[in-house]
């Protein structure tokens, strides 16, 4: 094995936007200390201040495009609780929180197979040696597996062709270069056929997956939202008609919400139950299967935070949750923290080692509601080799809660679940526990992680249908109110007004601060799963959960190979330009620079 | 101190208003008010278009009450309003405009151009661009007694003679009568007559009269002209002796400018309201034909039509007495269009007919052509009016013309028919 | 500056100022006009004047016997114009939610088809005042560079506002960006030339009512 | 109609039929003639798949994952059929080292024959350490990608025209692609994110011809961009008929009609969201009920905000009680000139007599 | 619950746009005669709405040939009431219309069968003659 040395990942690729590892390795090869760095920044938080409330959820859905819903929809909340917090009988329909439970929902699903099948999968599956594959014995592992349907011979054998045609051009495209032949990949070749397989699949699959998304909001990516409510109204009428009841339009004097979009809108939840039941459950314990040893490392903080969503009555009754909010400290699934939101040591935001500045001194942490955004760039002038990890060495802040570390995100909201005694979600644990036979500390791992994200994928799958009966109940009862118009008009808001928005992303826990005052955004802060998860170190030196995960037992098989760091910062689903939105517009750091 | 330009502008620096302000500012230029002046109509000359006449007003409001006329005045953008203007405008202001206000009643913004115009007047005598008829006019108003120059023992003369023609007596100088009897130059050396209708009519209504030895004379040059200061010398006459001999009424001849002056603007020149009332005699006498005690012995035959003359009725608002009063008299009084507050003026109001120049009278006999045309259209030979001035000008131009329509007075109309 | 960014600077900045102008050239045309007062008539009113200067601010508004016949252009022309603009102001649906987002009230408009034609008719009733103006004798002796200038400021905006729902000439936006700015140009000199007389002829009509309605006399 | 392309398509068992057909709906949606098809059919057959590179700038990833909703071509029709993706962070295999040698390997093979799609904006500001990959800055990754590239597509709002990051005050220092790039061809495929087929028609139309399509002066390909969102909105009749949504839940918005009042900017908006729908024509935004944001247009984002219709003022105004305040001011004071003006006359008036008549 | 279950009202009225084409579609048919050139109308190109196309879909009648393509979707070539002109229409794999157009040919250009697409046939056919 190699001497001692700081591996540099940059880019780290399949994820969305800009991260950099930098890993500092023994002699062995083993991890001892894990640096991760957002190198891109856009500003924002500073872009919206001065602008009208209403129109912040378009912003901020721009700060990602992959989990495209999560910010609208952080946006749309902080301004509703803004307005409930100073009026608190400003309510939003039932229709409406049903359909954003249905395009949350969906953008979960969507995007924890894409992340699997796309981003991930190719950590754990050899392209090239799918190529080996016998399709005969792939078709036979398929169906062992699941009733997918496309788990013929015949079918195996055409994309074996379709890849070997491929490889044989000898233009590999953007699987050139990659850690084909790895000594830790350990699928055989049946598998990695059947995985390659399902990667095509699930292109296409989430093609029509975000078809709900299109029915809702218009367009996938970047869905459009209102505040007050969803901006798809349903087109039917109650005037006139054949017999009792409401009747759907069609035609020109339609939206998209018709029967024929409600019909999309159902088969995208069968598809979607589908897909999950039969592919990708079944692949990732088959996968699994083969990284046993992934169950013992990866893991990091052990704190896990969520502040619950996907409520079944109004986002402001938490009792009425699928996913439950609080705090699980220390692995111990025994309790539930509760969240105080507004209580100024709760949450902060900490920049130690962030390129900011903070009026009170960088070793302070502040609440979101009175953050604050003022750069102070230190690293090294580009092009440049390392990062000055002792300083300063990121664009994303650190947050904590009550001053500790957080993971969040599906292993989050699992453990939050079953600690909160959700029955699907433990009997799902236990079966998969079962299935895999590892024992019940193989979940904080990255493999957990990884299953984690399957698992809640099938819980929320499950939940859609329930929640697209209840609106066709609603519809077919007469009750078609998508949008509360009463305090549209900024006008009638009072002079000063804060809320927050919270959303549980496919990555985790989101919550966007909103300070307004006479009708325009004073302050603006968005606290994003990926700033949670791939924060730098806070002014205590404890780690951001992807350092900490890192640095839990990883040996690096090859340094100029780093796959092992790959599967582990994957296995979070990175989101940078999510983690990194603020910048200071301030010329004179360009000076600040130079000097440097 | 005699008439200069500055003096000029210092009047029409005082008389400009409110309303001025409004209506200089609305006017669009839409020559709308020159289809509505005779003199453009009958002449074609757009010179005469009733806004443009007043293109020293605007001027002078523009520059002196406006802050970017000011602004315009001080770079040199704006044309000041000199002597050569006024002289070119005397015409514009005297000779062709009766102050009849027909174009005030058509402006599409509500200009009232003839309150203007009469204002301009102001401006216009004080920088001395007048007319030599009706300056001679007004010094004789104000030095004599009257416009043309008569004399009480004249009017004495005339008095004792409708006496005689009548039998019945009309008191002078006395005073607690019910009406003090106004006249005009123009009645009394022209139309004698009316002042024995007067006579039989007050004996008939039994009511009582006087005739004033020292406010006999009823018309205002000094209105027409445009000096509010000699106006009110000559109306104040009347108020005296009226408050003297503490009559209830005064009446205002047919004569239209002279119920102007007195009616309207006689309390405004002296800065007070009468204590009498004025009463114009085809007001007194419609009162009379609805109280019954206008009762005909006969009817007028020919077919007429009516002349209303502008300051009784489109100026003085004694608007429906005129019309009741001839259907009382005529069998066959024939309406023409343009009649009441639409009627043409004559063509020598405003003084106009004190001026005696060849072009003036030219533009007169010009103008009158729009009253030929209606007589004509009308197709009668009689035509009845109540304006002294008026029947002068147009008898006048029915000799210009060589017309042998008749001329009637209303009142003398109405008197020779009157049940004795 | 691209296109949707001068449309937005007219829609912005450029309206705020314009409107601001507008404005206080409005209230200060007003005071320096209507405070220079005017003295009561001391003559006894023949009766009481009441609504009179109301009355005659709506009579105006129609053409005296027998001008139709004399002054056909200017009435029909006028009425067309006037009216016709009036209806694209006030009843084109966009123009409604510029009413309302700056006073609040709103109320339904018309198709746009309508509006359409209305244009066109509005825009040949304008040329033809035009040509009148320049051919009768009249109109064309009484018009100093005001009337020509006024003319323009009028018939820019309905012009341009035509060719920008016509999609014709230039593109939309940038279409729509210079209606926007020919609307302001209108509003910026509107106090301070004929043009306000959309204001002034309320007070103009309202005097002369009161004035001769003390008279007697309804005009 | 030979060619490798075609022959790895029919070896796949994509018959000619299908390829033609294919390359007739294409057509259809450049809004190229109906001949088209044909022609393209027969440049695409003979195209060796070029290589293809996509940096990644100041973006959300909103632009590849719009390409991954492709249906026609799919994303992966494209990787497999059409081009070589050499170079594309959030899909690629390798990482770190590796994927910047493959990005430097493609670069070198291809140099001078390569497409560069950019998505993203580039930060100026602090010499461009705003957004760095691998350690260098994205204007000078955009120069060196830029000097060996054929042409280069910016895709999406950002790469077109600046974007998000450059919505005011801009704070990264945030440019457009044509803003450092000038000596290449440049095609601009914004919205935000594009439409797939859009992104994807520009590919195919540039594989079959070999140069850009016609471009307009924004430098959008005239076909997809060529006419705004009103033009060929489906609720365009109810705008003419003056039928509008006054909220986004109220009769008029159940029945489809027009945004304009809710603040919809399709009347400015030049793109094809109204033809060509979104995922697979299931929907577009104004047809599941919200206005158009305008995302295809330069500085949509500072544009007046998405509410406001485009006949309502964009910003706050602020002047109006102020002018009143000076106009009212300035009328005083004027006006109480005026009146000592006037009383200083009536004041000074000197009584005219006969006298005074004569000059 | 399935939206089936509620009813549908469809509301549409022809604009009118597609009358023109007829006129349009006869100079074709001229051309075609005259030259044998065949040409095609793109009409989703055109602003007709699905009334306007029901209505041409109508007025031009149904022919006697009508040809089914499976490739990537089903398309669609129906000879119209007036022999030359065709009613092409192309369906992605879901079954939407993706693009339509009237064709203006003596055999629909994709009809027809490619000479490679022949040739590899004889390969097969060959293959199996050789086997016998």
């Amino acid at each position: 094995m190699s001497t001692a040395e700081r591996v540099v990942v940059d880019p780290v690729t399949r994820i969305e936007g800009h991260l950099r590892i930098e890993a500092q390795t023994d002699e062995s090869g083993r991890i001892t200390q894990a640096y991760s760095a957002g190198t891109m920044v856009r500003g924002i938080e500073i872009i919206l201040k001065g602008r009208d409330p209403r129109d912040a959820w378009a912003f901020t859905q721009r700060i990602c495009g992959v989990c495209t819903l999560v910010h609208g929809m952080a946006s749309i909340r902080a301004v509703e609780d803004a307005l409930h917090r100073a009026i608190p009988d400003y309510r939003i329909p039932h229709n409406a929180e049903l359909i954003r439970n249905l395009m949350i929902a969906a953008q979960y699903v969507h995007d924890h197979v894409m992340h699997f099948y796309h981003l991930h999968a190719l950590d754990w599956v050899d392209v090239v040696s799918a190529l080996k594959a016998d399709p005969k014995a792939t078709s036979a592992l398929a169906q062992s597996l699941s009733s997918y349907p496309k788990s013929s011979p015949g079918y195996f054998a055409d994309v074996q062709k379709k890849v070997k045609t491929f490889v044989e051009q000898g233009q590999l495209g953007i699987f050139s270069n990659a850690y084909w032949g790895h000594p830790a990949y350990k699928l055989p070749p049946e598998a990695n056929l059947m995985a390659v397989a399902h990667y095509l699949d699930a292109l296409a699959w989430q093609r029509e997956a975000v078809k709900l998304h299109a029915i809702f909001g218009g367009k996938n990516p970047h869905p459009n939202f209102v505040v007050g409510g969803v901006p798809s109204p349903i087109s039917v009428h109650s005037e006139g008609g054949r017999g009792k009841g409401p009747h759907f339009r069609g035609g020109q004097e339609a939206t998209a919400v018709n029967v024929v979009g409600l019909q999309t809108v159902q088969n995208v939840i069968r598809m979607m139950r589908d897909f999950v039941d039969q592919a990708y459950l079944p692949d990732i314990l088959a996968i699994a299967g083969f990284y046993k040893d992934w169950g013992s490392r990866g893991e990091g903080l052990g704190n896990f935070l969520s502040f619950g969503d996907l409520p079944s009555k109004s986002f402001w009754d938490t009792d009425s949750y699928l996913i439950p909010r609080g705090v699980v400290l220390g692995r111990d699934l025994s309790k539930v923290h509760p969240i105080d939101l507004d209580a100024d040591a709760e949450i902060q935001e900490f920049v130690s080692h962030s390129w900011y500045k903070y009026s009170q001194g960088d070793a302070t942490g502040l609440h979101p509601f009175k953050g604050e955004t003022e750069l102070a760039y230190s690293g090294p002038q580009p092009p440049y080799k390392h990062l000055d990890v002792d300083k300063k060495y990121s664009w994303i802040k650190s947050p904590r809660w009550q001053g500790k570390a957080m993971e969040v995100g599906p292993l989050a909201r699992v453990m939050v679940m079953v600690a909160s005694g959700n029955a699907q979600a433990r009997e799902l644990v236990d079966s998969t526990l079962k299935t895999l036979d590892v024992p019940v500390e193989a979940l904080f791992s990255t493999l957990g992680r990884t299953a984690a994200r399957a698992l809640e994928s099938k819980i929320l799958a499950d939940a859609m249908q329930g929640w697209f009966d209840t609106l066709m109940a609603n519809i077919k009862a007469g009750d078609v109110k998508t949008f509360n118009d009463q305090y549209w008009d900024p006008s009638t808001w009072p002079k000063h007004m804060q809320g927050v928005g919270l959303q549980e992303a496919p990555r985790g826990g989101l919550s966007h601060w909103l300070v307004v005052d006479d009708g325009l955004i004073s302050n603006y802060q968005a606290v994003v799963p990926t700033t949670w998860n791939a924060g730098p170190r806070d002014a205590a030196e404890q780690p951001g959960a992807y350092e900490a995960a890192l640095q839990h037992n990883h040996v690096l098989h090859d340094p100029k190979q780093p796959l092992e760091i790959l599967r582990t910062v994957h296995s979070f689903d990175p989101c940078l330009a999510c983690a990194v939105h603020v910048t200071d517009p301030d010329g004179e750091e360009l000076i600040q620079v130079k000097v440097c | 101190m005699s008439a200069t330009l500055e003096k000029g502008l210092h009047a029409l620096r005082e008389v400009i208003d409110a309303p001025i302000a409004s209506y200089f500012s609305s006017c669009v230029h839409c020559g709308l008010c020159a289809d509505a002046c005779l003199f453009h109509t009958e002449t074609g000359d757009p010179r005469y278009t009733p806004i443009y006449k007043l293109e020293p007003l605007r001027r002078v409001y523009e520059q002196e009450y406006t802050v970017l006329g000011r602004v315009k005045k001080l770079v040199g953008l704006a044309k000041p309003v000199d002597d050569a203007m006024l002289d070119a405008w005397q015409e514009l202001v005297y000779d062709s405009c009766t102050m009849c206000g027909r174009c005030s009643l058509v402006c599409p913004v509500g200009n009232d151009i003839v309150y203007m115009v009469r204002k301009l007047r102001e401006g216009m005598a004080a920088s001395g661009h007048t007319p030599d008829g009706i300056r001679s006019a007004t010094r004789r108003t104000v030095e004599i007694g009257g416009p043309m120059g008569l004399k009480w023992p004249a009017v004495a003369n005339v008095l004792r003679k409708a006496e005689e023609a009548t039998g019945l007596k009309i008191p002078v100088d006395q005073p607690g009568a019910d009406y003090l009897v106004l006249l005009s130059s123009m009645e009394i050396v022209n139309y004698p007559e009316y002042i024995e209708a007067l006579a039989k009519i007050f004996h008939k209504a039994g009511l009582t009269f006087t005739v004033s030895s020292d406010a006999f004379e009823a018309t205002n040059a000094g209105i027409q002209i445009g000096v509010s200061d000699l106006a009110r010398t000559i109306v104040t006459r009347i108020v005296e002796a009226a408050e003297r001999l503490q009559v209830k009424h005064v009446l205002s001849p047919e004569c239209g400018h002279a119920y102007m002056a007195i009616r309207w603007e006689g309390p405004n020149l002296i800065g007070r309201p009468f204590r009498f009332e004025v009463v114009h005699v085809l007001e007194l006498l419609d009162e009379l034909r609805r109280k019954g005690v206008l009762k005909m012995k006969d009817t007028f035959k020919d077919p007429l039509i009516l002349h209303d003359p502008c300051q009784i009725v489109r100026r003085g608002g004694v608007l429906d007495a005129p019309e009741q009063l001839i259907r009382q008299v005529a069998d066959n009084y024939i309406p023409v269009v343009d009649q009441q507050k639409w009627n043409w003026c004559c063509g020598g109001g405003g003084g106009a007919s004190a001026i005696h120049t060849e072009e003036a009278e030219a533009l007169r006999a010009k103008a009158f052509q729009v009253k030929k045309r209606q007589i004509e259209s009308a197709g009668v030979d009689t035509m009845v009016t109540f304006c002294a001035n008026c029947r002068i000008v147009i008898e006048e131009a029915f000799d210009h013309y060589q017309m042998d329509t008749k001329l009637l007075g209303l009142t003398e109309l109405l008197a020779e028919h009157l049940e004795d | 500056m691209d296109d949707l960014q001068l449309l937005t600077w007219a829609r912005g900045p450029g309206l705020d100022l314009a409107l601001g102008i507008f404005v206080l050239g409005v209230v200060w045309r007003l005071i320096e006009v209507y405070a220079l007062g005017r003295k009561r008539d001391l003559a006894p009113a023949r009766h009481r004047t009441g609504a009179s200067g109301l009355h005659t601010v709506l009579r105006r508004s129609m053409p005296p016997p027998g001008m139709l016949k004399t002054s056909p252009v200017s009435y029909i022309g006028g009425f067309v114009f006037h009216i016709g603009l009036a209806i694209i102001v006030l009843l084109f649906a966009p123009h409604i939610l510029l009413i309302k987002s700056l006073t609040g009230l709103s109320w339904p408009g018309l198709p746009s088809q309508f509006i359409d034609m209305v244009a066109v008719l509005t825009m040949i009733a304008m040329l033809v005042i035009l040509v009148d103006r320049i051919n009768k004798p009249v109109k064309r002796f009484l018009s100093t560079f005001g009337d020509w200038f006024a003319w323009v400021v009028t018939f820019l905006p309905v012009l341009t506002g035509w060719m920008a729902v016509q999609h014709l000439l230039l593109p939309y936006t940038l279409m729509l960006a210079l209606h926007i700015l020919s609307v302001e140009l209108l509003l910026v000199v509107l106090p301070f030339t004929k043009l306000f007389h959309a204001i002034t002829l309320f007070g103009s009509r309202w005097y002369s009512g009161k004035i001769n309605a003390h008279k007697g006399v309804p005009v | 109609m030979q060619g490798p392309l075609i022959d790895t398509l029919v070896r796949q068992g994509v018959s000619r039929r299908t390829f033609l057909k294919y390359c007739a709906t294409l057509a259809s949606m450049m809004a190229l003639p109906p001949t088209a098809g044909r022609a393209m059919a027969e440049a695409l057959a003979a195209a060796r798949r070029p290589s293809v590179i996509w940096l990644p700038f100041q973006e959300c990833t909103g632009c590849t994952e719009s390409m991954t909703r492709s249906h026609s071509p799919t994303l992966e029709g494209m990787i497999f059929d059409m081009v070589s993706l050499d170079y594309h962070e959030t899909l690629m295999a390798a990482a770190g080292h590796q994927a910047e040698d493959a990005l430097h390997a493609a670069m070198k093979d291809n140099a001078g024959k390569y497409l560069l799609i950019v998505d993203g904006s580039v930060p100026l500001g602090i010499d461009g350490a705003y957004s760095c990959i691998a350690g260098r800055t994205n204007v000078d990754l955009l120069k060196e990608a830029a000097a060996g590239a054929a042409a280069i597509v910016a895709m999406g709002s950002c790469a077109a025209f600046g974007g998000i990051p450059k919505a005011k005050p801009n704070p990264t220092g945030a440019v457009a692609i044509s803003d450092i790039v000038k000596d290449k061809p440049i095609v601009n495929v914004p919205g935000c994110p594009p439409i797939p087929v859009v992104m994807t028609g520009v590919l195919a139309h540039y594989l079959t011809f070999g140069r850009l399509p016609d471009l307009d002066d924004k430098l959008r390909p005239t076909a997809f961009y060529g006419e705004t969102i009103h033009d060929r909105c489906y609720r365009r009749p109810f705008y003419d008929q003056g039928k509008f949504a006054r909220t986004f839940d109220d009769e008029g918005a159940r029945r489809g009609w027009c945004l304009f009042e809710l603040g919809c900017k399709g009347p400015v908006t030049h793109n094809a969201c109204a033809t060509t729908k979104w995922n697979g024509g299931t929907s577009w935004p104004v047809e599941s009920g919200h206005g158009c944001l305008g995302c295809s247009e330069p500085d949509f984002w500072d544009a007046g905000g998405f509410y406001k219709a485009l006949s309502m003022p964009a910003d706050p105004l602020k002047m109006g009680t102020a002018a009143a305040a000076v106009g009212a001011v300035a009328g005083v004071a004027v006006s109480v000139a005026n009146r000592a003006k006037k009383h200083r006359a009536q004041a000074s008036h000197e009584t005219t007599t006969l006298a005074d008549l004569e000059k | 619950m399935l939206p089936e279950a509620i009813p549908i009202q469809p509301a549409m009225e022809p604009s009118g746009n597609a009358r023109p084409l007829l006129r349009e579609i006869d100079d074709m048919l001229r051309r075609l005669l005259e030259t044998g050139e065949p040409s095609a109308i793109d009409l989703s190109a055109l602003p007709l709405n699905p009334a306007d196309l029901d209505w041409l879909r109508s007025s031009l009648g149904v022919g006697e040939v009508a040809a089914r393509l499976q490739a990537n979707g089903e398309s669609t070539f129906d000879e119209t009431a007036c022999p030359g002109v065709w009613w092409v229409a192309h369906r992605n794999e879901h079954g939407a219309v993706v693009a339509q157009f009237i064709e203006v040919a003596f055999v629909p250009e994709l009809i027809k069968a490619h000479p490679d697409d022949i040739a590899t046939g004889r390969e097969q056919l060959e293959v199996l003659v050789s086997g016998l």
